[in-house]
């Protein structure tokens, strides 16, 4: 099993929820890609708390819905463009969730051969295409994409993510204005966790309402419970009909909030224990799905339990052989460089003169 | 042979480029309707039409980034930078994205792309205008950088650079952009990463790029005259840099002096220099020297703007010194 | 004679227009800045034409009624901060012409010995902080200078200028979210003619009501007139009394329209001549300040044509002067790099080895 | 004399010199309420309230002209930058705006700040936080460059940035910020441009800034034990550079090794090694080493990443290559 499963849009409604039916199928791939990276990434912490995984680690926990939600709104031709906080967006978009734990810990066998690390996951054949650390840097690559889709007219949507961080930086107005002009089928998904590291949303934006950002560029947006992850794949779908109606670009605001700090080395105490109490038992996703899906009698706490189980046995599974793998080999840091390298003048070794 | 204008030479390699390659495309301010700034896309937008020659609003961040992703889908953008000078607002995405994005993926995107421009500074454009950023651009791994230095050589090598499954960065020259030379009639493609020995001479080895090129054939020219054969090598390609090309004229020389316009501090200057030494130590009878602009802004004024550039006859002078002849 | 001339508020009103009564002394001193700065630059023009000034030179023919609009409406203690077209921001503050025709021939008696050119003229004793020749980057400077205010508490405001080119730059939105998130006291003044060199307005921004372009950082914005001294002056004075009452920055787009090209060396084909005539004798700031001061009686059609013969001559006259200055002392190649030279190590000569 | 970290050192002087100067005050991100994303402003706020000490939107071109508008109007910002590698989205205000300002202005506006933060490679984070921009600032005219390698320069050298009148560039090391090490208890202050010796030697000279002067200090040690005794030098300030310093030990030693951490192309080991060559060449009795950082982008697995740093080994080669002891 991967973090991905099936969808299937054939089977029987399971649940009907604003309109829209969910067959008993697709809820259940829903709720065990959630569960599978909410308990992927707690194991990321522990092997990060045991020094086996180094530099930074920011995990996604409390964000799920979304990377899960516009996964399934999203056809796998589709691209998807994020930050650094990236591991839930690939294993929703169906990495190996082996490939990507041994990048975590810097291994032969990481989805970049334990050359990226955390922060830059990459999965071509998936259209996922990174995993970037610099704040805001992935929009107008995002934009590339999107701007390559509508020049080959291959009906593909550009799906770029990023933070309320990252919507002050200014490469993302630049953006927005292209993506409008030009009508580009991009979706710009702002996972609003309403903190950059130790800041929170109103003390970095004046306008703190951020699926208005787009309107001085013409960009419509819309803002949405990321914390629901049928809502989102609901209203991601229409976002993503709108992009590839050849409309031009939307915004969506996702509210949500990460229960972990920035990234492992952050304590978080800039705020409250009861602010995150509030989210983290009040408004959590995958116990929020698993509450519609008992509801519609679709699965028991039993159930549940066992596949939490399930899961966390398969995760422990993926960490030891992850673990298991060798570094990459020493060539590796002469590799990729170039694609076409000059004989004779490349690789420079940095050795004694 | 005929004779065009290096500016054209630019043009004709684009556009033919483009006829060879659908995902080739143009993108910059002014490109398309206005023909480039500089007139280098003219002809361009009627040929090829807007869809692959765009004009951008001025967000040089921006459509660097586009760029990028453009690359990365597999596309084979040429993002036109009016001048490098503007090209510091979008430094991030060259080397933090293009130039790194190949190893970071593993080999799973690559970022095959031109980055091109007028380098070096123009006629009395001021310190903002003025600005040589080849040293910075070939300090980083993952990125080739080419700088032509006549007609034939700009089209071939920007043909190349196109080709190249690379980032290229491609710096030309505004002052170089009305000057004429021969440039084969048939295709042809020059190859990057090769120096071009531009005169041959026995008495001191003269490494110049770009507009100083010139300067050092001048200088050349100035130096016969007073006995001493100057060979001249133009690098083309600044990184990766043929230094066998270099070592193997010092060899015979045992004296050089490495011209460029930007600044000498950590410059293209000082790496030649560098290696030269260290790989050809024993074939030197002098230190090498650097003739390079000087260590400050670039002023207006016709006079200071001239002073602050290197110049013939400090070439000549630099390769007197080096040859004990001062 | 000046470019600028006296403001006075004491005299008997020359004019009331929308409420707003003017003294036949500010009127003059409007209109005669307005044909000083336009007869400066055709000389500047000509100068170019015989080569003797070099490389860019950016008229603002056509849009003097804002630099002398903004400058009636602001303190002498207010910042200006332009960008490269600023020979009429420059000339409306108050500079020494002299100074400035000999910058643009790069003399020694430049207003910066000849070091800056036309597109970096500096006056810091009447605050006038510059002259940027990349596009966009005055925005965050002058944001700088609002910050300073502010800090001071000293009641001064920062009046930045663009382009509707420079619109589009990424850090005019960086500074657009901080100067509202912090309430600083700049008025962002958008010079709208329309064009950035050959692009047209609509086809580089994908909203082109640029006073709207706040909206997304709660930034409030105003259109005027950029071709009406009287409305630049009334509604700019309302913009910085808006700012200076700490209620943070505002947007003034000014409607606008450059007669010649973009620089001297653009034909400007890409308009038609029509469109260049309907605003050159239909709007021209200057016959329509005259037409309101025949109107009210304050002075003939005589008056303005003795006028003009005599901004003309002394035109001259400076052209001449400028002209007659040698250039710049070689020294002044190394002076002005650091304010605190190291002794030794500083100026390292692009020299022979 | 009291032991204090390299951390709290920097805190010390930006403490001490916001105490003394009402116009200092402190930018970035999350340097307030956060007390720095590294702690170097812990306790900054609650000193000097939130007036003086600014937590920032990300946007890193803007806050960075905001410091240059600040200084130009007579404050003297102190702008931090969390790490170097986000300053390339601010390089254009750096360099275009305030390393230029002053002579574009012909002296009438000067650029009195400080931009601050760790450059280089900290640990396991990857290609795009791990990069030495020292090279191209060093490159421009009007900025100053400097990088303490120890506590007690850190913090005498940044009380010295802070009252220059000039734009300088304060590059810390990530992972030097824990190093403890002997700070006078007095005021004081370390003057920009005077390179340091911080071991004496006869056989080789080993230059080597920031973070790299540990690893020389500790080939140092290692080539002592191998009957070499290495002088070290730390330059403090990159530009301008004490060169009459690094000479004078050349002369003694007739033999240098170059270490930095940043990539060798046009780095500060280019022009190191071509100035000693060029002033010092009669000196040399072989080539000037550089050891370097591979040329590659800095991969995350922990091999790689020690591989591609320069490492002590390579130092104490390169040092026994130069002196033919290889
Ligand atoms: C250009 C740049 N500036 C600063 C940083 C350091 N940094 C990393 S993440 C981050 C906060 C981003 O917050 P947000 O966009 O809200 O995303 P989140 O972490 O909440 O997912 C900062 C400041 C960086 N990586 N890049
Ligand atoms: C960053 C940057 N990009 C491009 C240029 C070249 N350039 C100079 S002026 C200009 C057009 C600016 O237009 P606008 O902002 O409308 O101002 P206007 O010239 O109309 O006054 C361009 C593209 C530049 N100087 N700086
Ligand atoms: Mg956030
Ligand atoms: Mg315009």
């Amino acid at each position: 099993m991967s973090a991905k499963q099936t969808k299937s849009a054939k089977s029987a409604v399971g649940l009907s929820h604003e309109g829209r039916d969910y067959s008993a199928e697709t809820l259940t791939a829903m709720h065990d890609s959630m569960l599978f990276i909410r308990r992927f990434e707690e194991k990321a912490g522990q092997l990060y708390g045991l020094k086996k995984i180094g530099g930074f680690c920011h995990l996604c926990n409390g964000q799920e819905a979304i990377c899960v939600g516009v996964e399934h709104a999203s056809e796998p031709s589709d691209y998807f463009m994020t930050g650094y906080r990236d591991h839930g967006h690939v294993l929703a978009r169906g990495a190996d969730p082996t490939a990507v734990m041994a990048e975590l810990l810097g291994r032969a066998g990481g989805i970049v051969n334990g050359k990226g690390g955390s922060m830059h996951m990459f999965d071509a054949k998936l259209n996922f295409a990174g995993g970037n650390g610099i704040v805001g840097e992935q929009v107008p690559i995002g934009l590339g994409f999107g701007f390559a889709s509508k020049y080959r007219d291959d009906g593909r949507v550009s799906i770029c993510f990023m933070g309320d961080g990252a919507i002050n930086q200014g490469a993302v107005y630049e953006s927005f204005n292209m993506a409008s002009l030009w009508k580009l089928p991009v979706v710009f998904v702002i996972e609003n966790n309403q903190y950059a590291m130790g800041t929170s949303l109103d003390r970095a934006s004046a306008e703190t309402h951020l699926f208005k950002r787009g309107i001085s560029f013409k960009v419509p947006g819309m803002q949405l419970d990321g914390m629901d992850v049928l809502e989102v794949e609901r209203r991601m779908g229409e976002a993503l009909a709108h992009a590839r109606s050849g409309e031009g670009p939307i915004i969506v605001e996702a509210i949500t909030y990460r229960y972990r700090g920035h990234s492992m080395s952050d304590p978080a105490t800039y705020r409250s224990r009861a602010e995150v109490d509030e989210w983290r038992s009040g408004r959590d996703p995958i116990a929020r799905l698993q509450a519609q899906m008992l509801d519609a009698g679709l699965a028991s706490e039993d159930d549940f339990k066992q596949k939490d189980r399930d899961i966390k046995k398969q995760v422990n599974a993926i960490a030891k052989a992850a673990e298991a793998q060798p570094e990459p080999d020493a060539e590796q840091m002469w590799a990729d460089v170039y694609s076409d390298p000059i004989e004779g003048a490349y690789p420079y070794p940095g050795k004694v003169g | 042979m005929s004779k065009i204008t290096y500016r054209d030479a630019l043009n004709q390699a684009m556009c033919e480029e483009m006829t060879r390659d659908e995902s080739v495309f143009l993108m910059g301010e002014e490109v398309a309707e206005y023909n480039g700034a500089y007139k280098i896309s003219q002809g361009m937008l009627e040929k090829f039409g807007p869809k692959r020659v765009i004009d951008t609003p001025i967000t040089e961040l921006g459509f660097a980034g586009l760029g990028v992703g453009a690359a990365m889908a597999g596309l084979r953008p040429i993002i036109e930078f009016m001048t490098w000078n503007f090209a510091m607002l979008a430094i991030d995405q060259i080397v933090n994205a293009a130039a790194k994005m190949k190893y970071m993926s593993a080999g799973q995107y690559s970022v095959p792309m031109v980055f091109r421009g007028a380098g070096g500074s123009a006629a009395r454009v001021g310190a903002q205008h003025s600005q040589s950023l080849e040293g910075w651009l070939a300090n980083v791994p993952g990125l080739k950088v080419v700088m032509p230095s006549n007609p034939a050589d700009a089209k071939g090598l920007l043909k190349s650079a196109i080709r190249d499954n690379d980032t290229v960065i491609f710096i030309e020259n505004e002052i170089n952009y009305c000057d004429v030379g021969e440039v084969p009639d048939d295709e042809y493609l020059i190859p990057l990463g090769k120096a071009d020995v531009k005169r041959s001479g026995s008495d001191v080895t003269l490494v110049a790029h770009s507009r100083m090129t010139g300067f050092a054939l001048a200088a050349a020219e100035e130096l016969a005259k007073q006995g001493i054969e100057a060979e001249v090598i133009d690098p083309r390609t600044i990184k990766p840099l043929d230094e066998a090309t270099i070592l193997a004229s010092v060899a015979k020389t045992n004296r050089a002096v490495v011209v460029e316009e930007g600044w000498r501090f950590a410059g293209i200057g000082a790496e030649i220099s560098a290696r030269i030494m260290e790989k050809g130590f024993d074939d030197l009878d002098a230190p090498v020297a650097r003739v390079t602009g000087k260590d400050v802004p670039m002023a207006y004024a016709a006079n200071l703007e001239r002073m602050t550039l290197p110049s013939v006859g400090e070439i000549v002078e630099a390769a007197r010194v080096v040859c004990n002849r001062a």
